[in-house]
């Protein structure tokens, strides 16, 4: 089918989006965080390769290291992104029942018990992690 | 047929670094970046080197690296032509956000599996 | 400008479209326009709620549902048309089901059906409560397919141009840039809706107008049964939001200023806590409407600021009842008029709600102008007679929107070009919306909204529930100065873009047009049948009114009124015994 | 309560005005009104050359959505008393080009909504004397949401991606989409993934999520964009798998 005459081009006015839309509402601010997030994943990336290779390249860097983290900057830059990945994860999390409908014998699992199932997995694999490298 | 998009597969390493990156990342930035620096805990410097070198651990990091790092490209990618309104650099954006996780995953591979 | 098409459609709603797809598959090598003053699937036949009836039921037959339809018409009915009709409604509904169309199922996956009032058999489809939404869309969707069909969104038909009997096309303005175009046309299919906006309180949405109605009455075909004005007793007064008969089904009561259940006067039974069919609160529905009236008549309404109304209660049946038994109406009723039917009394009146007259047409949708054809609630077949049966409206758009668009196509291909007369017409018609859109000189003053608001309480008063010879006299004149006043109407909007002002004055001469043939139709029928009561005329007469009206537009621009009497095949004129 | 209520209403007509502007107008503050009663208030009494669209007033049509204080809505559903004491500002339709007044041109829409093929697609053609297809209550369920849309565009002016790049094919068109890839009756999903794959398809979408916030009929296009990009991934790694072959 062919829409004809809809549409009235030239004469409509057109608006721009602001460069600041994302500062009109609350929901698109939470929103431009959300996607910020993924830059501290990537520091997160950046700092665990880091973790690894002073761990791996013996004590002494290693203890050069944690003298380097430990500097109330880097710490406070690591807060900053713990809240951000925290962040992330809440929002992932409250997402993937949207995204991916689960169905468990033709019945659809409510998108609670699938959030909470996600909660449970983060607490073992959090768990696990302690465990593998503290003891 | 779809043959020749890489859409869908930027998308389907950007879900799983999503799913990666919530499930992983909180608690070992909280480890690496926290705890160990501020002595919260303290493990000695052979036992870490024991626990991160075992193979499993290795290929677990590295799979978490790249798939957070290819999570990270493709958001930040679509951060930039949204937040800022970038689209119309949309190849050189592109090139620069996977071009960074394709050599940020090279390097975490160097580490993970040379280095260490 | 002109555009030339094989066939044009006025309207884009049920029947439109319906008819729209008929042409395309009969004939894929004509070009269809449909023209609409909204985007199709806006259209009226949205907002239907219950369903569409078709016989489909193993228990059921294609007797059984002539026979409710003819009797519920009070023997107004054509009864070949209501065969015909009944025969291909289910076909009609099994296509929509291939097209898509969400129909609720029984658990082992056939279409399920629900009883409906008049309908002494289950054989109404539905698609939860959203039933004209689901069809419409579906409709609209499946038209997207097919690319003969042309369609011109937000474009309004002004005028059908006729030559020597002869349909030539029509003209248009475009709303979004006020360009007026001749669209000539071999045939063209009227599928406008009704005009329940002719009256104050009313179902109907804001377009409902009579447009069509009233092109064709000023072409040169006459409108049919227009007297036959069907009310629905409980509307909400200001919005016209519909409360479905479940609502007093379950329980609800019908109560007057001083908390009464005042059906009990009038002779429709005992006050029974529970409901008691076809007994006070679910007596026929013409039956309460009237007592409505007496109860205003004798001071017992309620008064509002939207005129007097009743009390609808439901708080009785407490928030648990209402909500997993008629959510939807308190939905309505919270979300488009902010109040709580498990808290609170809900103001209530009798308000229009369907046309039973319209276009005189044939079975194929054919008018007496040549080439053009009508079908859905703008058209007047007959099978809805004195009164409609609700559920019936929804399968006739299927049923003779498909036939008037195969009719208009086989007529089309044999149909030559425009005449030069009728162009010239059409020319005139351009010289008079461009004098409507510039200004006239000099402006009048009387505002279109007034005149809208005094015509509809005229038609209210004069030809509401209960006519009489001198109320409708009365509305007559009134009408007849009205006409003149119309010509005073003050347009301040000179703009050629989106000009809603024009709109309004352009659907108020057509509700002029259309009141006219309503009153003038009442007052000829002296004798009460179906929806059309006079108190001076109270009984029957099949003597001498067992025939449709029809209303045609003389030379000088009277209306006169005519009589064609009744197609009787194999049911004979009986009583009308009121259905559940 | 006051007895009147202040609405601010943009006005646009492009033979004078270069650009919108907003003017004020008093009508009645009732309990039951609600803008679009407002609105009409205004043309019938005070001014009418205001221009907007509605019809059903019941929430149905989809033809009166505006921007009321800033959030997409449907004015016949918005009361006054909820934005009580004003002024409440009534605008078009964020992300949409602005014909005059308070109508917006959404024939970008209607343009876009016939690439997805919303009809129900068959291999073969079923006779109407074979009657209906069957489909259980559970199959209807699987698209009965996505079904409920009644084109309002309130998702597309909610959308912050629509409004950069009005190429993308937006909320609406791909949960239509999906209400006809999940439809038992259905074989067209093949069809429709060449349309939906492509970057304007569901790629553009970033999950912002705001198309289902302000869906008045709970159709959630959101989760339906989010559901065929897995969908769409995993047909990509089929044709990869079995190429030429595929469902
Ligand atoms: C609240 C409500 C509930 C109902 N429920 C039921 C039910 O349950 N069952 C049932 O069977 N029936 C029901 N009905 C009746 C039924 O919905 C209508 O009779 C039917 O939908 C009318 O459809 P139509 O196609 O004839 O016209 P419409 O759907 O009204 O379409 C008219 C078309 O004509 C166009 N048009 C009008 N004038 C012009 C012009 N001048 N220029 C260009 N285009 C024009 C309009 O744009 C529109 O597209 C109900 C009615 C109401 C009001
Ligand atoms: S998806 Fe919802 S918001 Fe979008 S057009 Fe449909 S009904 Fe409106
Ligand atoms: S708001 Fe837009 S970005 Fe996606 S989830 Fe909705 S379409
Ligand atoms: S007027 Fe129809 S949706 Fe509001």
């Amino acid at each position: 089918m062919t829409g004809t005459g809809t549409g009235t081009g030239q004469r409509a006015y057109r608006p721009r989006m602001s460069l600041w839309w994302w500062a009109r509402k609350r929901s698109y601010t939470l929103f431009i965080l959300r996607e910020l997030s993924s830059v501290f994943v990537a520091w997160f990336v950046l700092f665990t390769l880091l973790t690894v290779w002073s761990v791996a390249r013996g004590e002494e860097r290693y203890e050069q290291f944690l003298d380097f983290a430990s500097n109330p900057l880097v710490v406070a830059l690591n807060v900053l992104a713990l809240a951000f990945l925290l962040f992330h994860t809440v929002t992932w999390f409250n997402l993937t029942p949207k995204a991916m409908p689960v169905k468990v014998r033709g019945r659809r699992v409510p998108s609670t018990v699938v959030i909470a199932a996600q909660w449970l997995g983060f607490v073992v694999v959090s768990a696990f992690v302690v465990w593998l490298v503290v003891s | 047929m779809p043959n020749r998009e890489v859409e869908p597969f930027a998308w389907m390493a950007f879900s799983a670094g999503g799913v990666a990156a919530a499930m992983f990342a909180p608690i070992l930035l909280f480890l690496f970046g926290l705890a160990l620096p501020l002595g919260w805990v303290s493990p000695d410097h052979a036992g870490l080197l024991d626990a991160l070198g075992h193979p499993l651990t290795r290929l677990a990091l590295l799979g978490v690296c790249a798939a957070a790092l290819f999570h990270f490209a493709h958001r930040f990618r679509y951060t930039l032509y949204d937040g800022l309104q970038l689209a119309r650099f949309g190849t050189v954006i592109t090139a620069g956000c996977y071009g960074l996780a394709v050599l940020g995953s090279a390097a975490a591979a160097y580490i993970l599996l040379l280095v260490l | 400008m002109t555009t030339a098409h094989d066939v044009v459609l006025v309207g884009g709603g049920g029947a439109g479209l319906r008819a729209a797809i008929a042409i395309a598959e009969a004939r894929p090598e004509l070009d269809v326009a449909v023209v609409s003053k909204v985007y199709p699937m806006r259209s009226h036949t949205v907002s239907a709620e219950g369903g569409a009836a078709g016989v489909i039921g193993a228990d059921d037959s294609l007797d059984e549902h002539i026979y409710d339809t003819i009797s519920g018409s009070d023997w107004l009915a054509d009864q070949d048309a209501v065969e015909m009709f009944v025969e291909e409604a289910p076909r009609e509904l099994i296509r929509l089901e291939h097209w898509g169309c969400p129909w609720s199922r029984e658990p082992d996956g056939r279409v399920a059906v629900r009883p409906f009032g008049g309908m002494k058999k289950q054989r109404t489809w539905f698609a939860a409560d959203k039933t004209g939404f689901h069809m419409l869309h579906t409709l609209f969707q499946t038209s997207l397919k097919y690319g003969t069909i042309h369609r011109y969104d937000e474009w309004f038909v002004t005028k059908l141009v006729v030559d020597d009997g002869v349909i030539q096309g029509v003209v248009a303005i475009e709303l979004s840039t006020g360009r007026i175009e001749t669209m000539t046309a071999k045939a063209v299919i009227l599928a406008t809706g009704g005009c329940g906006r002719v009256f104050p309180f009313t179902t109907n949405a804001a377009i409902k107008t009579g447009d069509g109605m009233s092109l064709a009455y000023r072409a040169g075909a006459p409108l049919k049964d227009m007297e036959f004005v069907q009310y629905h007793p409980t509307g909400l007064p200001f919005t016209g939001i519909l409360i479905t008969e479940a609502a007093r089904a379950e329980g609800g009561w019908l109560l007057n200023k001083d908390g009464y259940r005042y059906l009990q006067d009038y002779d429709l039974g005992k006050p029974e806590p529970t409901p008691v069919l076809r007994s006070m609160e679910l007596g026929p529905r013409d039956r309460l409407s009237q007592a409505f009236v007496h109860e205003v008549e004798e001071g017992r309404a309620i008064d509002t600021p939207y005129g007097p109304a009743v009390h609808l209660d439901l708080r009785h049946l407490g928030a648990k009842v209402i909500d997993a038994k008629i959510p939807f109406v308190r939905e309505l009723c919270l979300k488009y008029q902010n109040v709580d039917p498990a808290a609170e009394l809900v103001q209530v009146r009798p308000v229009v709600h369907y046309m039973m007259g319209g276009v005189h047409t044939d079975i194929h949708g054919a008018t007496p102008v040549k080439g053009l054809y009508a079908a859905g609630e703008v058209a007047c077949v007959s099978i809805n007679g004195a009164n409609r049966l609700g559920s019936n409206s929804l399968p006739e758009l299927l049923v003779f929107g498909a036939r008037a668009g195969r009719a208009a196509a086989e007529y089309a291909a044999g149909a030559s070009g425009p005449t030069r007369a009728g162009l010239r017409q059409a020319d005139d018609e351009h010289r008079r919306i461009w004098r409507e859109l510039r200004g006239r000189e000099p402006n009048g003053n009387e505002r279109i909204a007034d005149l809208r608001e005094q015509m509809q309480h005229t038609m209210e008063g004069g030809a509401g529930i209960y006519r009489t010879g001198d109320s409708l006299t009365k509305a007559v004149d009134t009408l007849h100065e009205f006409q003149g006043r119309r010509d005073q109407a003050r347009i301040e909007d000179h703009s050629h873009t989106f000009n809603t002002e024009l709109l309004t004055f352009l659907e108020l001469s057509a509700m002029l047009d259309v009141a006219e043939t309503i009153v003038y139709s009442a007052l000829r029928r002296e004798e009460s049948r179906g929806a059309h009561q006079r108190t001076d005329y109270s009984a029957r007469d099949n003597d001498r009114f067992l025939a449709h009206s029809l209303a045609h537009r003389a030379s000088d621009g009277s209306c006169q009124i005519r009589y064609l009497p009744v197609t009787i095949t194999r049911w004979p004129v009986g009583e009308r015994v009121y259905g559940r | 309560m006051a007895d009147s209520i202040t609405l601010r209403v943009t006005r646009y007509q492009p033979e004078v005005d270069d650009e919108p502007r907003a003017q004020d107008f008093d009508v009645p503050l009732r309990e039951n009104w609600v803008v679009l009663d407002g609105l009409n208030y205004i043309k019938d009494r005070l001014d009418g050359t205001l221009s907007y669209r509605w019809s059903c007033r019941m929430g149905i049509c989809g033809s009166c959505g505006m921007m009321v204080d800033g959030e997409p809505a449907l004015t016949c559903a918005t009361f006054l008393v909820d934005h009580a004491p004003g002024p409440i500002r009534v605008e078009p339709l964020a992300n949409f080009p602005v014909v005059r007044d308070l109508v917006v041109d959404i024939g970008d829409f209607l343009e876009k909504l016939p690439r997805v093929s919303p009809w129900i697609v068959r291999d073969d053609d079923i006779p109407v004397d074979e009657g209906e297809s069957l489909q259980t209550p559970e199959e209807l369920a699987d698209y009965k949401q996505y079904s409920m849309c009644i084109n309002c565009m309130l998702c597309y002016s909610a959308c912050p991606v629509y409004g950069l790049d009005p190429d993308f094919i937006g909320p609406a068109a791909i949960a239509l989409a999906q209400r006809y890839n999940l439809d038992s009756r259905d074989d067209g999903a093949a069809k429709r993934l060449d349309v939906l794959i492509h970057p304007d398809g569901v790629w553009g979408c970033t999950f912002v999520g705001e198309c289902t916030t302000a869906c008045p009929k709970d159709v959630d296009p959101a989760g339906a964009i989010q559901r065929y990009k897995l969908t769409a991934a995993m047909e990509t790694i089929k044709s990869y798998v079995s190429p030429g072959g595929g469902p």
